[in-house]
């Protein structure tokens, strides 16, 4: 069952999404059983920045019907704490590594990303680019020529897979897959959360610390199935397919959409090991064509 | 008593329902968890009914729900739960009868610290709050006060699952009229010579948090917070320390008070 | 309780969304019943378009998590049959009317806006825009200025209050409710449906007959409590916020982000009365705020 | 017999479950409905659990499913049906026990049209197909012959609600083993005054279909596919007809056989 997606080795279709998944946090829950079991065959780290983030204040989470809305606001220790204190431990997992990193205008993403070329623990980079750039303001992912010089300035400075997670919060999702291949893309991953908001019932005021969240999980499902399925109708890239997989043969799904790998986000919150579950109820041949292998 | 976090073995897992017992406003649920280890007191599990977890109210529950151990007798492989209606997931939950499955993740996060060698446990509850104290309760091997403050009557009810519970009532319904802060602020006058244990709603605990700072008590806090998985992945679970954020699930649910210029936390629930 | 939306007197902020109450048919369900206890304060009909459509091929619904995924098509008798068979029975209820019309391109549009411009049964006329323009190939809902366009083609025709939906489908729903103000749109309703997909459990295949479908219910409220709020951020005409409203408190929610009146699509499917049901809960004050009456 | 549809009652109303019995593969639910009329024999409900409609496979069911009237006694208010578990949607609806409530809408849709004066009523069943069968025997007040097909064994046990009844199984265990369209074809060649009333699955009706149209035998046909109103709102539940697609909830489900060209209606479930 094991397959091979920009070149990388993987033991089967299952990764993780990103920031839906902390290794690190999870050795201190499970101990050692967590790399005994690992359950994704290659790990996706939470987006990375520049500059150190705390993220949004709390609430950040909201519970929908069938899914969660969240709004995180991106924590993390910036290039530097992540370079100093994560990626080391991050290497030690069983499986691939794949760096996920996001920037306020091209030349963050372009720092980011020149960091990261020299790391052999790094097999592949993925960009968040739901994020506006603050020179344009328009949102990186949302728009095709925005898109493209973003992937311009730093498709040349590494040799390694760039993997660029597209906006669902876009009219024409196969506009933005063709501009990312055009541009260098060597895969592309989808979908991200779906932006969404909630009220307090008691106040009537925003729920979420951020005022607006993305949503994500089963409710989102049909939507990711449907952005997958366009996408690959529009370009030839290697995909990722996430969104609101709880299942083998949800992933199945998503792989007969045009999915070449099936990221577990969500279901990973209700269940830890998700990601092993769906890869076996996948190989155990739920699914009803394996395109993959 | 445990001084370390206990690892939660790696997924989740299923624990058939044993006994499902009313105790006024509340109800504790018994169940039987095969394949866990004891747990640490303080830490918690994440739950879930494999059945119909979901279709109540606003189509929910979708994630599982955290709950402290209420209980996990030595011997055996019994967890008990003590939950609160105030949702569709503890409705769900407090549904359950026995021979049903539940599904688990746990034990997770860190616990309450060993008591120091000078100073007597006072452990201040307030509410469903008193989960975490009964399980303190049977693995303090030194004597202590408790302190538990209830709603009313049918909340009070609760007490009984603490041993010599001193009981506080908003009512005046049963024990002390007011609020058990007000005994707590007494103990303190009493004795310097006390830490706390505190868990209870937000108030109770911002009360208790400024008690303690304000005698130089040293206090742990068992704190609340909307949490979607419980080990550390989604990052939607933080308070504000003094020195920034924390996963309450991973560095929590005790906090010692110090670390906390509050403990009035939004988005906790009640 | 009484409001008045676009100079129409209306007994209470509930109506039902377009396409998901056919007043004619629940007649021949429930009898004379029906209108004297008719629960939406309008009457929003399905979507007429210039020629009469069939509609797509079943399979047409699937269920989601909280919510449905429906492939209709628009299926109507078109403009004529309309006005000769539907409008004279629908002249009977004890609402005002409104009439969402559709067209393929800007004539189209202006065609069927001149045929219900004289008519005195009609309240106000509802523009769906979430279908492509076959001169340009773009969603007409979807672009700022393909929405422009066509507005100030139709604008003019007539005097009637014309409510522009737009498409839950676009990166930036703002730019295009300003734009739908600009070129003279008397309110807004949204959300319409967002795109989805199913695949056939046992073949692998598209479940719909019209391969995608648009998702609705409960699944879709966040989204749509986020819309209405951006739009209401950025504009200040009337707005009809829809999108999973299923209980008084979900209507509360959209007119706390700014919507004027509610409707009810998915939700009258459960229950054929739920428009009245939730117009009661909202008027027993399940709603934190009332800003209508 | 009721020749006209019965008005449901606007809105959805709560029924109180009375008894839950397993025959073989399949539940019949007893339910009281004080609100409603009494069913013209055919038509349909839209049913839902008041408590936990959702959480099951898929995060579902969340749409109300629709059900035949199996049965509705003239004297009194209860209403049965016959729910075969072959999603989230039945099985919830098969675990419902008494003192349960249900959600209805109905009754719904067009019913059979009254037997001709010159032609033997021929009710042929296949599988939970045979619930509107039932109600169509308790009122059809001229002889008649009945012809009923089944998977297997416990699937034929479903027989017994009905008076009367030839079986075949497929496999043979009960009763004739074969196709219940071959005792169909036997029937029809022993009589020519007949006319057909059939509900089964869509290759069973497509059978019954070609047999009425090969022979000149008038026939009704109950069909399925998937609703999601039941009242004409979502224009979902559409079949092909002659004259183009109909809304089955509210111009079916009982459709003259003559209408279809084919009974094979694809997302019709099975
Ligand atoms: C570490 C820890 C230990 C705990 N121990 C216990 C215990 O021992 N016993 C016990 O009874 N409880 C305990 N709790 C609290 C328990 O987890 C909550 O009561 C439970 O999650 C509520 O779920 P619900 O579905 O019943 O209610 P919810 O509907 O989730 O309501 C709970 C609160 O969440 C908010 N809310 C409402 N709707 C939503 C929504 N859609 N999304 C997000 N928030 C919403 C509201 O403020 C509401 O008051 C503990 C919590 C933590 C974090
Ligand atoms: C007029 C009428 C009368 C009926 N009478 C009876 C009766 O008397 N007794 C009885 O048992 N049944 C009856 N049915 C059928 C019954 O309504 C269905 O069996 C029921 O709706 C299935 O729901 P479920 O959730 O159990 O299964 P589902 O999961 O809905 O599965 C049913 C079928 O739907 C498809 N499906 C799977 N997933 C989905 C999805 N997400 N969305 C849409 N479709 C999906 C598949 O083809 C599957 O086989 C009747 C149907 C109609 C239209
Ligand atoms: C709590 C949470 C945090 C997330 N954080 C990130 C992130 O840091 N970077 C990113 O690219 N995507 C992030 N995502 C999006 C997921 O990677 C994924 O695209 C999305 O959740 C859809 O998949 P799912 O439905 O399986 O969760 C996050 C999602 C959730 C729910
Ligand atoms: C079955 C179905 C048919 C619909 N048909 C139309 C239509 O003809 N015209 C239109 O403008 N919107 C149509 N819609 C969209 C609804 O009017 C509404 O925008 C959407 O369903 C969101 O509301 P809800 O979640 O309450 O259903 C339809 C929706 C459904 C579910
Ligand atoms: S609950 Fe997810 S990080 Fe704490
Ligand atoms: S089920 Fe909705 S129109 Fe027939």
């Amino acid at each position: 069952m094991s397959l091979t997606f920009c070149g990388i080795e993987l033991r089967h279709p299952i990764i993780n999404a990103s920031g839906t998944f902390d290794a690190i946090a999870a050795q201190r829950a499970f101990g050692e059983q967590l790399t005994e079991h690992f359950p994704f065959s290659a790990f996706v780290s939470k987006t990375v920045t520049l500059e150190p983030r705390q993220g949004n204040p709390p609430p950040r989470l909201w519970e929908l019907p069938g899914g969660l809305l969240n709004s995180i606001g991106l924590p993390n220790k910036g290039l530097a704490g992540y370079l100093r204190e994560d990626l080391p431990k991050l290497a030690q997992l069983p499986v691939p590594l794949i760096v996920n990193v996001m920037g306020f205008s091209s030349e963050q993403v372009a720092e980011l990303v020149q960091a990261f070329a020299p790391r052999d623990e790094v097999a592949a980079l993925e960009l968040n680019v739901s994020c506006p750039n603050v020179e344009t303001g328009l949102i990186m992912g949302a728009d095709p020529q925005e898109l493209s010089r973003l992937l311009e300035r730093v498709r040349p400075l590494t040799e390694k897979p760039l993997i660029v997670k597209l906006t669902p919060n876009v009219s024409d999702v196969a506009a933005v897959a063709r501009a990312a291949r055009d541009a260098g893309a060597s895969a592309l991953s989808l979908i991200n959360t779906l932006r969404g908001m909630a009220l307090d019932p008691d106040s009537g005021e925003p729920w979420l610390g951020g005022t607006t969240g993305g949503a994500s999980g089963p409710a989102v499902r049909a939507i990711a199935l449907a952005q997958v399925h366009a996408v690959r109708e529009a370009v030839e890239l290697p995909i990722i397919g996430m969104g609101g997989v709880q299942r083998g043969r949800h992933a199945a799904d998503l792989i007969r959409a045009g999915a070449d790998l099936v990221a577990v986000g969500t279901e990973s919150f209700r269940d830890p090991a998700a990601g092993s579950r769906v890869a076996a109820e996948l190989d155990r041949g739920l699914a009803p064509v394996r395109n993959w292998g | 008593m445990t001084a370390e976090r206990v690892h939660a073995p790696f997924g989740r897992r299923a624990a058939t329902v044993l006994a499902r017992e009313q105790h006024g406003a509340y109800v504790v649920v018994r169940c039987e968890d095969p394949a866990g280890p004891r747990p640490q007191a303080g830490q918690f599990y994440m739950l879930s009914a494999a059945e119909r977890w979901g279709g109540g109210e606003d189509e929910r529950p979708f994630l599982p729900r955290a709950f402290s151990v209420l209980r996990a007798p030595a011997a055996g492989r019994e967890l008990h739960f003590l939950i609160e209606d105030v949702g569709p997931g503890t409705r769900r939950l407090c549904e359950l009868a026995p021979g049903d499955q539940l599904q688990l993740v746990g034990p997770l996060g860190i616990g309450w610290a060993p008591p120091r060698r000078d100073r007597t446990p006072v452990l201040v509850g307030g509410g469903v709050g008193i989960a975490p104290l009964a399980i303190l309760q049977d693995q303090l091997d030194k004597p202590h006060t408790t302190l538990l403050g209830f709603r009313d009557g049918a909340h009070a009810a609760g007490a009984a699952l603490l041993r010599n519970a001193r009981v506080a009532t908003d009512d005046g319904s049963t024990g002390h009229s007011g609020l058990v802060t007000e005994l707590l602020r007494e103990t303190l006058r009493e004795d310097s010579q006390v830490e706390v244990y505190a868990c209870g709603p937000p108030a109770m605990l911002e009360a208790v948090r400024s008690l303690c700072e304000r005698t130089g008590t040293p206090g742990q806090l068992a704190l609340e917070s909307g949490m979607a998985c419980g080990f550390g992945a989604c990052f939607g679970c933080v308070v504000a320390t003094r020195e920034g954020y924390v996963r309450l699930c991973v560095d929590g649910p005790v906090l010692d008070a110090a670390r906390l210029s509050t403990a009035l936390t939004p988005g906790a629930g009640h």
